[in-house]
């Protein structure tokens, strides 16, 4: 599978997360966005940039209670929250926004 | 994805079978009911056969060699002479159909392929035509028939619907054990690379990076960090697990969900806890951090190579036994394959409780323990300080995964911590738990996002009972003993019974461990306040 | 062969040629015939002998097709009369099956193991017979027994031509149904001495008919509409 | 379901296996009988029916008891009965199959039993009552298995059910009619030719099952969780008094008809078993007892301060019952033959091996009670509103064994 | 179609012994040399399958474990639905083959309103005691035509058999329940859709075929009474390997006796070598103490693995890093005094230097 974008064909698996991560980059990542659904806002790239820090590191998409703890340590307790995660990224943020961040879906028992 | 359908509408199950026979019905692949085939980088790095990029879907070409056919008989030939249980069951089964209305595939989907007694029939179709003298001599008379590219398609299909789960194999009169049939299936089906992506990851992850989510080393040792915090905001307590420490006593393994994903980060909170409050020497391993063998959900061989980890480990470490975490398909693989595989583990000792003194004697070959039996021990020696009222505000059921009841027996043990830790405990209805349980549906490697319609149809009849004891006492709280059971139940319980919660045992065990030096918790290892003292604020 | 259970019962109505038939079979005890405790025994032994009746020596196994009592007992409903010929107080009287024209034990037959045939006689067919006694119950005569255990090793002497019966089964007098085949009177009768008159009802020139109109006659416990027929002529004194 | 009698704590086990012991010395005696014949028993040419026969007539009255209580709760909706009746159905399908053997041991040749099948004869009355016990046997078995079942998997119950429910109740009442016209047919037995016979039934009937039945729930309460409910057993303690009642009213009916009366043969049988005839009177203290029992019990019920304390009414339900079974099951019967046709008194008292046969089967009785009402009570703690609190018997029954 | 076309075949395989034996007169091919045939295909069609199975490996102890394992001490262990020991297995055998405990425990589940219910179904169970028990006493009774004198418990097991006294000669209880009992599981695969949907033309076949062999055995012994001294004249016969063919039986015999015959030869090549493959089944006849006992794996072979050190190899620097101790002694230089503090940090003994 996979989708053509300014004339370049990426890989993504079934569920349409990029297969190879070097083929992000934001233009990219706009575009996933928009077949989700979703305008991105300088809160919905707070979100995937630190996805996409955290997997620099560790290689996989962080647990959502990091991600929501670190995003209170960092922009404050009215954004370390589920709910406000769920308003960003309707289908959670596990899956949609590790999706426009170009992460790949984590598999297994989570 | 495939849209899901509303509850409503998923419970009115047709079971009115088709008029034509099954032989002449072919397979439909429907959306929702399947996964996504196997990706090739996963194949490749455990060196598995015809590694592709391919798609699952029946239309499409699923790129396999020339001789697939070749492949497969030879598969089965080589099987029939490995396994008992394979020859006895292809040729014993009477078809008398006690098992059909046991499967929970069956009373969810109402697709007679998925009766056991059928999806045995499957292969032994095709076994009666090319292994036996009367299929040969009289193909569908004798219930043969042809294997073709679309019988291929129906195994895959129908073998990956099947969270070989034994319940079929309680009720058959001969033992017939689907799960066996299903098990070799997939080997089978794996000699031509096709798995599903959501096995072959997690067992590539799991034989590179030592569990099935890929956590690296120091991602495993930052979630626990991070877990250790919580920890403390909760009891004002800091715990200090270790990891690859030599020396110790104890090896604890445990399934990597419960250093990933809620909640069974609850239950891993829970293990730390108890084990501070122990003063355990214990340590974990990031090599063998995985409890649950995906290889065992491919071939046999697979599940060898991933479990070798665990006595590897041991020796390695130098510990003197082996601590289990709550998970299924862990310990059906420790209590069936693992000291065969890779025992004898002579370099251990037979696991005594250091706390209680007690000898395991039912693990002195595999020295091996699960944690309920060790925390059971515990608290029948009075040796933790519990206060069950803590967990009040729970009125809790008890979830059999099929793993432990059907491939092991451990039935009571987790009971007797439950009714000790909290106050409100109810069972579901007999024909639903210990060894009838049913399957919570995404078990075996069907826990994929992609096939989320067979796993809520899979899962229905335990929601169904779930549903009885929530109706009826009120029941808020799922407890279960698996990982794969903590990741799917709460996906279940939300499409169906939608006001439950599902948690560990041992995240309950923990909610009412009083731990020396404590601070007075006003919060539950989910930081959500305590009931009573939300009571006490407001008098 | 080639005969069902349903044609046996009525072969048994075909009789043979040379066997005594009847409309309908009826008794007449003389009872001033019988003189000495010789002439009872003679009859009752014909019968016994015959029929392989068994003998436990212990009143409560007994089997009895003909067997002889006091007036009190063979009647007693009559015995309010206290003024009676001590002579016939005293008196046994025969006292046997009384092939009721309307018995009791037949309607009570839960499988027809009792029956009753077209010349009267009622019957046992102890093949069938559950050994429920039901029929016992409602015989107003006493006129069943019951082999309450195996009555062979208490027969003295097995007469071969007489089937013997088994344990848990009733059985009765059966008016010697298989010497009336043979056409022979019944055994008792022909014991008798003429003391007993065997013959057809239905016949008016018959011996029965000729007793009966000379004689004034009573039969036990009439008054239940059983109609009995076994009739007892009784006379007076001088018959003693 | 049938498994549930399967498992159990220690004290059902217990029971279970002193009732299989009971059954077996029963058994080993009914051998005995087999081999050698009925001349094992007290019974006689002239009492030719004896204890047997008077068990299986006082349990046709006792399976009534199910009528009593489905009249009222499938008929008039009378809703406190919706726990206890399920423990009158099942009483009734021991009482019956307990008739069932009474009869069966009661035959010279069982081997033949069913010659009353194979050569129906629709005249006599034994073949009705073997035909209305069965059916009532049937009849109770699947309402009360079905409904069990129905409820087990939480579904209501299927609507035939309440069909059979409404045939059972004339059923019910044609079992004891039936039987009574056993006795009351035949002439020349002037103790049982009575037109009040099957009224005589009827009443003792509904004494004494719903006696038994108050005494049963009371023993369900104590050994298990399931409750009957205290008001359902109050009801039927008044259905005791009214039926006792009309009972001893149709005693005295008896007795002034054959004393005012004055004919002999209908006062010889009353003779013989109260006051002794022809210098015979074996009988005579068990009739009395049994009429002092009926007054007493009668005088506790009929006062409601006195029935509403459960334990006089666990008494006098206790002393119907001991009561009719002494009436029904000895006088009755017993009453009956003597005198004999001729007018002469012949005793009758059971033998030991006839009294252990009884035992045995009563044992078998008790088996098939026990069996169904710990089906019912397993099926009904598992459904209750009040859950058991854990399923951890064997856990309890191995922590009682580690205190000793 | 499947059912039609076994009962085909069984009035087929009757009408063929009716002419054989009434127009052909070939007595001694029905009377004997099929006979013969079918009992030694049957020995040793058996006892091939007994041993290709007897011999194939059981490489794991997969032992379906149906109660509370043997655990604590104080835990009461379901001793027999889960055994640990060789008593417990055989316990669990002898209730699995003489009694068919598991499919007791069957249920029948329904669906109403989006609620699953679980009903107690024992019919099948009921039904399958009555035609396995009684099959095997008539197969019993028939020792009497083989066997001069004839073994005194066959003479006990007939009275038992013929207890109710019906009809001349008696009527074997057995017999008839067998007939009812298969028919019941007969008219299963008819009116039950889940059964007839999976019922296959090897199911009727062996239906159909006892249902004639019982049939026939009735009639012969209660409708048209075939001669039985000439009968066991012919068997003794054959059991004495001096066949003879006395003359006057019935061609109902011959037509029993080849169904019969039939049935032996059937057997080995069919599902009812269940009979036989109930004993080896592994996960019944397995104790499952498989973490007490060491279960051995006749074909174990080696496996290709990651080894720890491989392990090591590709995450050391995040190891160190992260405070997680290595095996490795050659350090990264960069890594050498951080490391030393992290371990010390995480209160873990450096690892001694060899």
């Amino acid at each position: 599978m996979g989708f053509e974008f300014n004339g370049k064909t990426y890989e993504t698996d079934d569920d349409g997360y990029l297969i190879n991560l070097d083929d992000w980059n934001q233009d990219v990542a706009n575009f996933i966005a928009q077949n989700e659904g979703i305008e991105m806002t300088e809160a919905h790239w707070e979100v995937v940039n630190f996805l996409r820090d955290y997997y620099a590191e560790y290689k996989i998409a962080p647990m959502i209670k990091i991600l929501i703890k670190e995003m209170k340590k960092m922009f404050g307790p009215e954004k370390g929250s589920n709910a406000y995660l769920y308003q960003l990224y309707p289908a959670g943020p596990a899956l949609q926004a590790c999706k426009i961040a170009g992460l790949p879906k984590p598999t297994g028992c989570v | 994805m495939a849209k899901t359908p509303k509850p409503e509408e998923l419970s009115k199950i047709d079971y009115k079978l088709p008029e034509k026979g099954w032989m002449d019905t072919p397979v439909e692949f429907k959306e929702g009911m399947y996964c996504h085939g196997a990706r090739p980088q996963y194949l490749e790095t455990v060196d598995f056969p015809n590694p592709r990029q391919w798609s699952s879907k029946k239309d499409e070409d699923w790129k396999l060699p020339e001789n697939w056919k070749e492949i497969v008989l030879n598969g089965m030939k080589e099987r029939l002479e490995k396994y008992r249980s394979f020859r006895l069951f292809m040729d014993i089964c009477v078809r008398c159909g006690a098992c059909a209305d046991k499967c929970q595939f069956f009373l969810g989907t109402g697709d007679p392929k998925n009766m056991p007694v059928l999806r045995a029939e499957l292969i032994r179709s095709v076994y009666k035509r090319y292994f036996t003298a009367s299929g040969k001599m009289l193909g569908k008379l004798a219930g043969g028939r042809e294997l073709t590219l679309d019988v291929l398609k129906e195994w895959w299909y129908y073998f990956y619907q099947c969270s070989e789960c034994r319940r079929c194999s309680v009720f058959c009169p001969y033992g017939i054990d689907q799960a066996e049939i299903t098990m070799i299936g997939r080997e089978i089906l794996n000699l031509l690379g096709l798995n599903t992506d959501w096995i072959a990851g997690p067992v590539a992850n799991s034989y590179m990076r030592g569990n099935h989510l890929g956590l690296e080393p120091h991602t495993i040792k930052s979630n626990f960090d991070f877990m250790a915090e919580d920890i403390e905001e909760v009891t004002g307590i800091k715990v200090e697990p270790t990891f690859n420490r030599k020396g110790a006593e104890i090896l604890f393994v445990a399934p990597s969900g419960d250093f990933f994903g809620d909640p069974g980060t609850y239950t891993c909170m829970g293990y730390l806890m108890l084990f501070h409050e122990l003063g355990l020497d214990y340590t974990w391993s990031t090599y063998a951090s995985e409890g649950g063998n995906f290889g065992s959900f491919t071939s046999m061989e697979m599940g060898k190579r991933l479990n070798y980890k665990i006595y590897a480990e041991a020796k390695r470490l130098g510990v003197k036994w082996i601590l289990g975490g709550e998970c299924g398909h862990m310990w059906r693989v420790v209590n069936q394959y693992m000291d065969t595989w890779n025992g004898p583990a002579d370099f251990l000792e037979v696991p005594v409780s250091p706390i209680t003194g007690t000898r395991f004697e039912n693990a002195k070959s595999t020295k091996m323990v699960h944690i309920a039996e060790f925390t059971a021990d515990l608290i029948k020696h009075g040796k933790l300080k519990l206060d069950p009222s803590r967990n009040d505000h729970l009125k809790v059921t008890f979830h059999d995964s099929c793993n432990t009841a059907r491939g092991m027996g451990i039935l009571d043990e987790p009971r007797y911590i439950l009714k000790n830790v909290l106050n409100h405990f109810y069972e579901m209805p007999e024909e639903t738990i210990r060894e009838k349980t049913f399957c919570c549906g995404s078990g075996s490697g069907l826990n994929a996002a992609e096939n989320m319609e067979l796993r809520l149809r899979g899962g229905f009849p335990r929601a169904n009972a779930v549903k009885y004891v929530h109706q009826k006492y009120g029941v808020n709280m799922l407890t279960n003993i698996c990982a794969i059971d903590r990741a799917a139940l709460p996906t279940l319980m939300n499409y169906w019974v939608p006001g439950v919660d599902v948690a560990g045992v041992h995240e309950l065990v923990a909610n009412a461990l009083v731990m020396k030096g404590e601070k007075e918790r006003t919060q539950d290892l989910r930081l959500e306040p305590l009931p009573e003292k939300v009571g006490a604020e407001n008098v | 062969d080639g005969i069902d259970k349903d044609n046996l019962e009525v072969s048994q109505f075909l009789p043979e040629p040379g066997a005594l038939v009847a409309g309908k079979w009826a008794m007449v005890v003389d009872v001033r015939k019988f003189k000495t405790e010789d002439d009872y025994k003679r009859v009752i032994n014909a019968c016994n002998s015959i029929h392989n009746i068994p003998d436990f020596g212990e009143p409560k196994d007994e089997i009895k097709w003909i067997w002889t009592d006091t007036f009190e007992h063979a009647f007693p409903d009559e015995y309010e009369q206290k003024y009676m010929p001590a002579s016939l107080e005293r008196m046994p009287f025969v006292l046997m099956c009384n092939h009721c024209d309307n018995p009791p034990c037949v309607r009570v037959c839960p499988t027809k193991a009792t029956f009753k045939r077209a010349d009267g006689i009622v019957m046992q067919d102890e093949h069938r017979c559950i050994g429920c006694r039901f029929c016992m119950a409602a015989c107003p005569y006493g006129s069943r027994s019951f082999n309450w255990r195996d009555p062979r090793p208490f027969i003295k002497k097995e007469n071969p031509d007489y089937p013997t019966r088994t344990k848990g089964v009733v059985e009765k007098c059966t008016f010697c149904v298989e010497r009336l085949a043979e056409g022979l009177m019944p055994a008792c009768v022909e014991a008798s001495n003429g003391a007993m008159i065997f013959g057809d009802l239905t016949d008016p020139n018959s011996e029965v008919r000729k007793a009966l109109s000379s004689n004034y006659t009573i039969r036990r416990k009439a008054e239940l509409g059983t109609g009995p027929n076994i009739y007892y002529i009784i006379g007076g004194t001088d018959n003693a | 379901m049938l498994e549930k009698a399967l498992t159990g704590s220690r004290r059902y086990w217990t029971w279970v296996l002193f009732l299989l012991a009971v059954i077996g010395v029963g058994f080993i005696f009914y051998l005995r009988q087999f081999s050698y014949g009925l001349g094992i028993t007290g019974m006689s040419r002239d009492v030719s029916w004896g204890l047997y026969i008077g068990q299986f007539t006082f349990l046709v009255g006792v399976a009534a008891s199910a009528v009593m209580l489905v009249i009222p709760y499938y008929l008039h909706n009378y809703k406190k009965f919706s726990k206890i009746v399920i423990l009158g159905e099942f009483l009734a399908v021991s009482a019956v199959t307990m008739c069932m053997l009474f009869i069966f041991i009661d035959m010279g040749q069982p081997t033949r039993v069913l010659n009353v099948i194979l050569h129906p004869t629709p005249n006599s009355i034994m073949f009705w009552d073997a035909t209305v016990l069965s059916g009532y046997l049937l009849l109770n078995i699947v309402i009360g298995w079905t409904t069990l079942g129905a409820e087990r998997k939480g579904f209501p119950p299927p609507a035939w059910v309440k069909t059979l429910t409404f045939i059972s109740i004339p059923w019910a009442i044609s079992i004891h009619t039936v039987t009574a016209f056993l006795y009351a047919g035949l002439p020349g037995r002037e103790y049982w030719l009575s037109a009040i016979m099957a009224a005589r039934f009827l009443a003792s009937a509904f004494a004494a099952g719903p006696a038994l039945l108050i005494i049963l729930a009371m023993i369900v309460r104590k050994v298990s969780k399931f409750d009957p409910g205290k008001e359902a057993i109050q009801q039927v303690g008044k259905i005791v008094a009214y039926a006792m009642a009309a009972n001893v009213f149709f005693l005295g009916l008896e007795v002034f008809t054959a004393f005012y009366s004055n004919i002999p043969g209908e006062k010889y049988a009353f003779d013989y078993l109260y006051f002794g005839l022809q210098g015979h009177g074996k009988l005579i203290p068990l009739m009395w007892i049994s009429g002092i029992l009926a007054v007493v019990s009668l005088a506790l019920l009929i006062y409601p301060g006195t029935r509403r304390i459960e334990k006089i009414l666990a008494v006098a339900s206790v002393a119907v019952f001991v009561s009719l079974w002494i009436d029904k099951g000895f006088g009755l019967i017993i009453g009956g033959f003597i005198p004999d046709p001729f007018g002469k008194v012949t005793e009758y008292w059971p033998t030991v091996p006839e009294a252990l046969i009884v035992l045995g089967v009563w044992a078998i009785g008790a088996l098939v009670l026990t069996i169904l009402y710990k089906v019912a009570i397993s099926v009904r703690e598992e459904t209750a509103d009040v859950p058991k609190v854990t399923e951890l018997d064997g856990i309890a029954e191995a922590e009682l064994a580690t205190i000793k | 179609m499947g059912a039609l076309f076994s009962f085909v075949v069984v009035i087929l395989l009757i009408l063929v012994a009716y002419v054989g034996v009434a127009a052909a007169g070939l007595q001694s091919i029905f009377g004997i040399v099929i006979p013969y045939v079918a009992v030694l295909t049957f020995i040793v069609g058996v006892v091939y399958r007994v041993i290709k199975w007897g011999r194939s490996p059981v490489p794991f102890p997969i032992a379906t474990t149906g109660g509370q394992q043997k655990s604590l001490p104080w835990i009461k262990q379901a001793k027999l639905d889960n055994p640990s020991s060789t008593t417990g297995v055989i316990g669990r055998m002898v209730l699995e083959v003489l009694l068919f405990r598991s499919l007791f425990r069957n249920t029948k589940s329904e669906l109403r309103d989006g609620k699953l219910g679980y009903g107690s179904a024992k019919w099948l169970w009921v039904a399958a005691i009555a035609f396995h028990w009684s099959f095997w006493i008539v197969l019993l009774r028939h020792i009497r035509l083989f066997a001069t004198p004839v073994p005194s418990f066959v003479n006990v097991l007939e009275n038992l058999d013929g207890f109710l006294q019906i009809g001349v000669p008696r009527l074997f209880l057995t017999g008839v329940i067998l007939l009812l009992a298969v028919t019941y599981l007969l008219l299963r695969r008819f009116y039950v859709p889940q059964v007839r949907y999976i019922s296959l033309a090897s199911d009727y076949f062996p239906l159909f075929l006892i249902m004639a062999i019982a049939s026939t055995g009735i009639l012969m012994r209660y409708f048209f009474r075939v001669d039985i001294v000439g009968v066991k004249e012919l068997t003794m016969g054959l059991v004495s390997f001096n066949p003879v063919i006395p003359a006057g039986v019935g061609t109902i015999f011959y037509i029993h006796v080849f169904l019969v015959s039939t049935l032996f030869i059937y057997f080995p090549f069919s599902k009812l070598m269940h009979m036989g493959g109930v004993f080896l089944s592994p996960t019944r006849n397995l104790a499952n103490n498989s973490r007490m006992v060491r279960h051995a794996n006749p074909w174990n072979y080696p496996v290709k693995v990651h080894t720890y050190d491989e392990y090591e190899e590709e995450f050391r620097e995040k190891m160190i890093n992260a405070g997680i101790p290595i095996e490795s002694t050659v350090l990264p230089e960069e890594f050498e005094e951080e490391f030393k503090e992290k371990v010390e940090d995480a209160g873990t003994p450096v690892r001694e230097e060899e």
